[in-house]
């Protein structure tokens, strides 16, 4: 692991801190969830990695969406991914936020997660076992690394698609838009 | 010694509670079984919480935080670390209102944020200090009393004489009843009431991000380190060792020796203190606060009456 | 004596009578002329009488009517205590009588002001009589004008008040009565300062009879605690005018008489402690009365009761101090509960009713009747800078002076009583000015001729508190007088 | 019998007082009271007359020499009486018109039933 | 200048005003203004001036005097400055109410009334001002009407108790001495015996008690304060209440005098110790009362009586030391107690009179003057260090931990921490937190309400860090009552035992709030949100009807609702309808008919009768 690298540390502490230290947001939005206890516990201790969970956004800068996204816990992830200090990055968890999975054509359940908030990576499966979630990290580790793992940059510059998404979902939304300046 | 001090002990103070912090967890992890962060965790946290971009609800939710920072680095000058200090003035009581300040800090930014959680949070928090501060301030007076002075590097000179408090056994029921109340003091499980992150996210820090969790985190850090710290200060005899380094007193390695021994000390009590803190689940606050208005205040005020009757 | 011949105090008592039976006469003439009667009988009285009190302060006078040597003759002693009653009394009917002049409008008009010369005329024919007898006939002067005066109105309670205060007020009498028999039959003359001379010398206890039925039948009067079931109906049914004079002048009065009964004629002083105690008893109950009421005036006539047995446990301390407290305390409390009867009338005028809770917003309407009012309250508790303190003031200092355990126990008991009365005056100042809605009722002040003796009574209230010096000059000499038995023997008798 | 002859008047003279006031405490009808009181005054001026009486004695005026003044009735307790009886009546007239009016108010004379003015 | 020329002012200008009103309200305030100001002036150009005048020898020959002296200056600067910060606050708090004229009138009334009770120089005098100080101070707690009327009532009942048992303590003394200037009485004291002495302390302990709200006696004082206007509450609170220490003081250390109250007794039993520990029982009781009101005004009352006992402690416990730290914290009791009242006061006038602590919050962004006098108030009250009411705490604390007295000072430092707690929720529910969205747009604080509140909140930071500057008058107190004097230099207290130097502190924090706050700033720069992008599990936080301050300690609710009651409060309630009970029955005995009457007539003539028979007058 490079978190022994000095030299990187200097060259960019708070990309390097950001890396090994993902606070994840501890939001349990569907049945993935269920795969986070044995991951952090004592089977396969995730803070070895330095990840842990933190009980608010303020605090995080990852964000697993667990699981299948109903209509309603929806709204509660935008605003928690709004409320989320950049920078901070997305990893959808399971086969659901990527198509809909088994809820493909539920009334309640949406499809396609990145239209709404940006996704950085996403963890097939269903469900994917906690090692798929060190491998998803791992992964992010070198998205973060080549500053590929931009969807917080991108949430900002196409700030309006994603609110005329949410707009649409929604008829209303209950808070102001994040953004003022944004263009599509 | 003491404008060294000035620049050394927050400094000494910053790295030794990050590092207690990050052993800490790493214990922790030991004793789950677990193989656990590096100890520079913490560390990694701060850089991390420094980099990002944190939100702010106002001029007075930032201006909290920092009086609560740094009115915990101003702790540390009246905290004797061996020979190491730098300010006497005022001396425990002074001591005693500045570990107010800290918190207060805290309490006054997170209020400002207007975030519901941290309303209750902080409700909690002054209702736990409310519940610990009654053994503590029994336990302090008890101290002053014995030693006939409110200055703290005075009861360290007095115990630098006469080997531990412990061994003053009339200081016995008063140290096991700070022992007691340890957890409660640094905030830990089972007394975790306060940040409670599954209940009430987090408490009072719960819309702290960016530098401002970091800030809190060095607090944080401080705040372990000054409790610490404190009981070593009065129950065991500070920066000595039953007069150990009495042949080279006064000498750059006597200083150096006693912060180390000051240090390893607080590291003993911290490990027995993790033990009790990595098996316990968390009180809720009517149970702490019965808990800690009954045991320890029942020994600390024993204490108190025969430390009283002895003068 | 020669060039203060204007100066007589028969004058005091001749003039009032005179100008009472002139009223009729008068009244043919005109009907407003009637109503300033009174006035001009009273300021001459006033005048007559603050001229004749420096001269009497240091020498008493003695005026014998009809030439006659005074044991066999009716004589009057104008000493220093019966010219501060008297000049006491004059003042307040002078001021008395101009409030009445706008104040009494209905009824029977004429007979009014011929009753209320008659009654002070008794009044002050009591404080400066010699004559045992003569006292009685001036206490009944003054018992059988106060009983029409309490009815003057007319109403049931008027009627009713009358006729028990009639009933009781006439067992008093026939009890006095029958006292004055007694001694007359055991020494064979009426003088004072002939029967006091006798008793002295005289060892046989037999004369207590006639002296337990005189206390019995002035303490009717002076309204002494299990004798003052009259006071609290006859007070707050009678016009305000009335009550302020009953109240002002006639139990005071009553008092002065059985003091100068128990002091001269007696000189008792064993018998004391047990005045105190009903003195103190007197101040209980009254003040825990008035403390339940819920008509004005029946609290300041309840207050009336608490303030009497102050008097009388001043008075029974049997001091230099504790007379002349009892004294001050006699004229404070006469300036007081005038003030307080004068205002509550226009006060109760202006409602329609007697009901405290009436009185709710007063002080916005009638501002300074209300200020009046609570300047008079104030007094009457006993809080500086008013006279209320300074009496009160003298009579604890009297009470203390002894080192008595039990007077230093009455004395709290007594300063319970004064604290219950704070409570229930101070409870009205709240309804006056802070009770009710914040209404924006138009002024109605009470007429001119209202205020200017309310205001007087306020100057000297005071005057009086600030400066009790002023007065003390005079308390001192009343205060010897009573108590020095055979100065009076001698000055009367030569 | 000396005894009872000496103070045959005074007990007479407290007798009515005795059934004067006792009248007035115990009658409820108020024009009951008044002749209470009226005996009740009566007794007092007979009192007040035997205290001055001399059984045998004469009037109190020096018409013939040889009348000792100790034999003299004295006058000065008849001429208390005589005020007395007018300062009575003066009472009494005030009190039966009083009875009027009280019956025009209240319809009674129960003194009893007269009882607003309490407490 | 002379006493004269200030007595006749501080009581003139009340009537004047008064009058003045009757032309113009707005000539009426500027004369109020001016006379308070010009009172300022004319006392503090007394200063170290000691004099003795007599006034007039009217009071039945009695000399009435005044006289100067280090602690009648004290607290007559204490005095008249409060008063003219209160009215310049009031000329804007106090402009839409009704009879403002009598508000006016009555407020220098009571000033000049308790500047005359410090200046006073005998005991007549001094009770004749103490006396006209309690039904003025009556006639103004009434002044709200509604809830004020038994708030006053109680206030009047307790007052008239202490000033009855003070008089009869005066009166004794004069009979006893045969004098009543104060400077005689302490030289007859000498001569008294120790029971006496004892007596005097006793009584006048009940008066001064009662003024001071020492616990069984405080009962008046928490409706009083929150019931009358805001202005007159931070007087009667910041001043008034405290003529108590100032009797205190008179009694112990200057008319009994401090070698003998301070051995009256023995052991645990003396009375001083007594005194103490009701002091210490008057802080922690009414502080953990404090804690679970839900009233602004009410919560600082219980405050106002909680801090009384430290300065009862202090002056009980007779050192040199511990009397400097009672007095000093009355001064700094006064500054910050009225601070807090005037910035509650501004909340009510902005809020229309609203001081319910579950319907308020977040007011700091819109009245961000009274929320700088709040928070400074409640440091000063807690005793934050760098504000004043750590330097006297810190006196009264090291006081009895070194006179051996470790469970009163764990009563004083357990009082500081509920303090705390109390406060804090005073702080949070009226500033902090969420601004309701009724009170968006609240009036204006007015700018004579604003400039007091700055003062005062200078003034506590002021004598914070240089507290030097008051101990040295109190300094000059303390020397006159025959202790010790204190080293005190103008950064604060040494003493063989320690020493106390706030510039010390004061520049550390300051250098290192500079320090981090420059790495704050260097940090990322963070984005401003509003109070409604809050993290609240995802859900977006609703505008209206959403009030998190409800039940702020809601756990300790529960568990000490049941233990902590007023039980005097009630005691004396129970008292107070007993009375009522006796005098409602007892008047019964006027029963109506006649023929009881004529019994009680007959049955006092065998009474009498019976009595002679007893005691046999002849």
């Amino acid at each position: 692991m490079d978190r022994n690298q000095i030299s990187k540390w200097f060259k960019n502490p708070g990309k390097m801190a950001n890396k090994y230290s993902f606070h994840v947001v501890y939001f349990c939005t569907g049945c993935g969830i269920i795969e986070i206890p044995p991951s952090i516990t004592t089977r396969w201790d995730a803070e070895r990695f330095g990840i842990i969970p933190v009980a608010t956004p303020r605090q995080a800068n990852l964000f697993l969406i667990t699981g299948y996204v109903s209509t309603k816990t929806l709204k509660a992830i935008i605003r928690t991914y709004e409320q989320m200090p950049e920078p901070k990055y997305t990893v959808a968890f399971g086969s659901c936020p990527i198509n809909g999975g088994m809820y493909y054509d539920s009334y309640n359940t949406i499809t396609s997660l990145d239209k709404y908030i940006p996704v950085d990576g996403y963890i097939a499966g269903c469900m994917p076992r906690p090692e798929a979630i060190f491998i998803g990290v791992t992964h992010l580790w070198k998205l973060i690394d080549m500053d590929k793992a931009d969807g917080y940059k991108r949430y900002r510059r196409d700030y309006k698609f994603y609110r005329a998404n949410q707009e649409q979902l929604f008829k209303e939304l209950g808070w102001p838009p994040l953004f003022k300046d944004a263009s599509l | 010694m003491k404008i060294l001090s000035l620049f050394i002990s927050p400094l000494l103070a910053l790295i030794i509670g990050l590092l207690f912090l990050g052993i800490s967890r790493k214990i922790t992890a030991k004793i789950h079984w677990r193989c656990g962060p590096p100890v520079y965790q913490p560390l990694i946290d701060v850089i991390r919480s420094f980099s990002q971009k944190s939100i702010s609800h106002g001029a007075f939710f930032d201006f909290g935080i920092i009086l609560s920072l740094s009115s915990s680095v101003v702790l540390i000058y009246f905290l004797p670390v061996g020979d190491l200090y730098a300010m006497t003035s005022g001396g425990l009581i002074a001591f005693l209102y500045l570990m107010l300040l800290g918190p207060f800090g805290i309490a006054l930014s997170s209020a400002a944020s207007g975030n519901p959680n941290s309303s209750i949070g902080v409700s909690r928090k002054f209702l736990l200090a409310l519940a610990y501060e009654v053994p503590l301030l029994l336990v302090l007076l008890t101290v002053m009393t014995h030693y006939n002075t409110i200055s703290l590097v005075e009861i360290v000179n007095i115990q630098a004489g006469t080997g531990m408090a412990f061994s003053s056994w009339a200081l016995v029921l008063p140290g096991i009843a700070y022992f007691l109340i340890l957890p409660a003091v640094l905030g830990v499980r089972p007394f975790e009431i306060v940040s409670a992150p599954q209940e009430i996210s987090s408490g009072p820090v719960a819309e702290f991000g960016g530098k401002h969790l970091a800030f809190y985190t060095l607090q944080h850090a401080l705040q372990l380190f000054v409790g610490l710290a404190l009981f070593v200060n009065i129950f065991l005899g500070g920066g000595t060792l039953f007069g150990l380094l009495n042949p080279i007193a006064g000498t750059v390695w006597a200083t150096i020796l006693g912060i180390i021994i000051f240090l390893v000390k607080m590291f003993i009590v911290l490990v027995i203190e993790l033990f009790i803190n990595a098996v316990y689940p968390r009180f809720r606050i009517e149970q702490a606060m019965r808990y800690l208005w009954k045991w320890p205040t029942l020994i600390a005020f024993v204490g108190l009456v025969i430390v009283a009757i002895l003068n | 004596m020669n060039e203060m011949s204007i100066l007589d105090p028969v004058l005091l008592i001749a003039i009032p009578l005179g100008l009472a039976f002139l009223i009729p006469l008068l009244g043919l003439v005109s009907k407003k002329i009637v109503r300033w009667i009174p006035v001009v009988g009273f300021l001459f009285n006033g005048i007559v009488a603050l001229l004749i009190l420096p001269h009497v302060l240091k020498q008493p006078i003695i005026v014998k009517i009809g030439g006659f040597v005074p044991p066999f003759g009716i004589n009057l002693y104008a000493g220093s205590v019966g010219m501060l009653l008297a000049s006491l009394i004059a003042i307040t009917g002078f001021l008395v009588s101009i409030y009445a002049v706008k104040y009494i409008t209905k009824g029977a008009e004429q007979k009014y002001h011929i009753l209320f010369l008659l009654l002070l005329t008794g009044a002050t024919g009591v404080v400066l009589t010699g004559d045992i007898f003569n006292l009685f006939v001036f206490f009944e002067i003054l018992c059988i004008s106060s009983y029409a005066l309490v009815a003057y109105l007319g109403t049931r309670s008027g009627l009713e008040a009358s006729i028990k205060y009639l009933i009781q007020g006439s067992i008093g009498s026939s009890f006095l009565l029958i006292g004055i028999g007694l001694l007359y039959g055991q020494f064979g003359t009426l003088n004072m300062a002939d029967l006091a001379r006798q008793i002295v010398d005289y060892t046989e206890p037999s004369v207590f009879v006639s002296m337990v039925f005189m206390i019995t039948g002035l303490g009717i009067e002076a309204a002494i605690f299990p004798l003052n079931a009259w006071l609290p109906d006859a007070h707050s049914s009678a016009p305000s005018s009335v009550s302020a004079v009953l109240s002002g002048i006639a139990i005071e009065v009553g008092l002065y008489a059985v003091i100068r009964v128990l002091f001269t004629i007696f000189a008792v002083s064993n018998f004391f402690i047990f005045f105190m105690v009903l003195g103190v008893l007197t101040v209980l109950i009254g003040e825990m009365s008035a403390f339940a009421q819920k008509n004005i005036k029946r609290m300041l006539a309840y207050s009336s009761i608490g303030q009497i047995g102050l008097i009388v446990f001043a008075f029974s301390i049997s001091t230099q101090l504790g007379v002349a407290g009892g004294l001050f305390q006699m004229v404070s409390h006469t300036l007081g509960k005038a003030l307080l009867f004068l205002c509550a009338g226009y006060m109760i005028f202006r409602t329609g009713s007697m009901e405290i809770s009436s009185l709710e917003g007063i002080g916005k309407k009638m501002p300074i009747t209300a200020l009046c009012f609570t300047i008079g309250t104030f007094s009457i508790v006993g809080l500086p800078p008013f006279t209320g303190f300074a009496s009160k003031f003298m009579i604890i200092r009297a009470a203390l002076a002894n080192g008595e355990l039990l007077l230093q126990i009455l004395i709290g008991l007594v300063l319970v009583g004064t604290i219950i009365e704070g409570a229930y005056f101070f409870k009205i100042i709240q309804t006056i000015y802070f009770k009710g809605a914040h209404k924006t009722d138009n002024r109605e002040e009470a007429p001119v001729t209202a205020l200017i003796p309310m205001l007087i009574l306020v100057s000297f209230i005071i005057v009086i508190g600030m400066f009790p010096n002023i007065i003390d000059k005079v308390l001192q000499p009343a205060a010897s007088e009573l108590l020095d038995q055979v100065k009076y023997i001698g000055s009367v008798l030569g | 019998m000396n005894i009872l002859y000496d103070y045959i008047y005074y007990a007479g003279a407290f007798g009515l007082i005795f059934i004067g006031i006792f009248t007035m405490m115990v009658k409820r009808n108020y024009i009951k009271v008044i002749i209470g009181l009226s005996i009740l005054e009566t007794g007092v001026n007979l009192f007040l007359i035997s205290v001055g009486y001399i059984s045998n004695g004469t009037a109190p005026i020096f018409s013939n020499p040889g009348i000792e003044a100790k034999n003299m009735v004295d006058p000065v307790p008849q001429a208390l009486v005589l005020t007395a009886i007018v300062i009575g009546l003066a009472v009494l007239s005030l009190a039966l018109s009083m009875a009027i009016r009280l019956y025009k108010h209240f319809g009674t004379l129960d003194l009893q039933q007269i009882k607003e003015q309490r407490w | 200048m002379s006493l004269e020329l200030l007595i006749m002012f501080a009581f003139g200008g009340a009537f004047l005003t008064y009058l003045a009103g009757k032309i113009s309200s707005k000539l009426r305030d500027i004369f109020a203004l001016l006379c308070s100001v010009a009172l300022v002036v004319i006392v503090s150009s007394l200063y170290k001036v000691e004099t003795t005048i007599t006034l007039y020898n009217g009071f039945f020959g009695m000399p009435l005097s005044m006289r100067l002296n280090p602690m009648a200056w004290f607290f007559a600067i204490a005095i008249v400055s409060s008063s003219a910060l209160v009215v310049l606050y009031s000329m804007s708090y106090m402009k839409h109410r009704e009879r403002t004229d009598y508000y006016y009138f009555m407020l220098l009334l009571i000033n000049a009334a308790m500047l005359a009770i410090v200046l006073s120089g005998d005991l007549v005098s001094f009770f004749i001002s103490w006396e006209i100080m309690s039904w003025s101070t009556f006639l103004l707690i009434s002044y709200n009407r509604n809830a004020a009327l038994p708030a006053g009532i109680k206030y009047i009942v307790m007052s008239l108790i202490g000033s009855m048992c003070m008089l009869v303590g005066i009166i004794s003394i004069y009979t006893a001495f045969d004098t009543i200037t104060i400077s005689e009485i302490v030289q007859h004291m000498a001569t008294a015996t120790a029971g006496y002495k004892l007596f005097l302390l006793i009584i006048f302990s009940i008066t001064f008690g009662i003024k001071n709200a020492v616990v069984p006696l405080h009962t008046w004082l928490p409706d009083a304060y929150a019931e009358s206007p805001s202005p007159f509450s931070a007087v009667l609170s910041g001043m008034l209440t405290r003529m108590g220490i100032f009797g205190f003081l008179l009694i112990m250390f200057v008319m009994v005098g401090a070698e003998n109250s301070l051995h009256m007794g023995r052991g645990f039993f003396s009375y001083h110790n007594i005194l103490a520990w009701l002091g210490a029982i008057t802080i922690v009781i009414p502080t953990f009362i404090a804690m679970l009101q839900n009233d602004a005004k009410k919560l600082l009352a219980w405050h106002g009586i909680g801090q009384g006992g430290y300065m009862i402690v202090g002056i009980a416990f007779g050192t040199s030391l511990g009397l400097a730290g009672g007095i000093f914290h009355t001064l700094n009791h006064a500054i910050y107690i009225i601070l807090l009242f005037l910035s509650v006061g501004a909340i009510e006038y902005s809020t229309n009179g609203l001081r319910d602590l579950n319907s308020l919050g977040g007011l700091f962004k819109k009245m961000p003057i009274a929320f700088l006098g709040g928070l400074l108030g409640i440091c000063g009250l807690i005793g934050i260090p760098l504000t004043n009411g750590f330097v006297s705490k810190w006196l009264i604390y090291k006081t009895l931990i070194l006179g051996k007295a470790p469970f009163l000072a764990f009563a004083t430092l357990l009082g500081t921490w509920g303090t705390i707690l109390s406060v804090y929720k005073f702080l949070h529910n009226l500033y902090l937190g969420q601004l309701p969205q009724e009170h968006q747009n609240i009036k204006k604080t007015p700018l004579a309400m604003q400039i007091p509140i700055v003062i005062l909140s200078l003034t506590i930071l002021v004598f914070g860090i240089l507290p030097g500057l008051p101990l040295k008058s109190i300094n000059a107190m303390i020397v006159s009552f025959g202790f010790t004097p204190l080293t005190v230099s103008i950064w604060g207290i040494s003493s063989e035992t320690g020493t106390l130097n706030m510039i010390n502190i004061f520049s550390i924090l300051l250098v290192v709030v500079a320090i981090f706050w420059l790495i704050f700033q260097a940090a990322r720069k963070s984005t401003a949100v509003d109070q409604y992008d809050n993290y609240a599990a995802g859900a977006a936080i609703p505008k209206d009807k959403y009030n998190y301050t409800v039940e702020f300690y809601a756990p300790f609710y529960r568990m000490a609702t049941p233990y902590l009651r007023d039980i005097f409060d009630m005691l004396y309630q129970k008292i107070a309808r007993f009375t009522e009970f006796a005098c409602d029955n007892i008047r019964k005995i006027y029963t109506g008919y006649v023929s009881d009457y004529i019994i009680y007539i007959i049955l006092f003539l065998a009474l009498l009768i019976s009595a002679q028979l007893k005691w046999s007058v002849f």
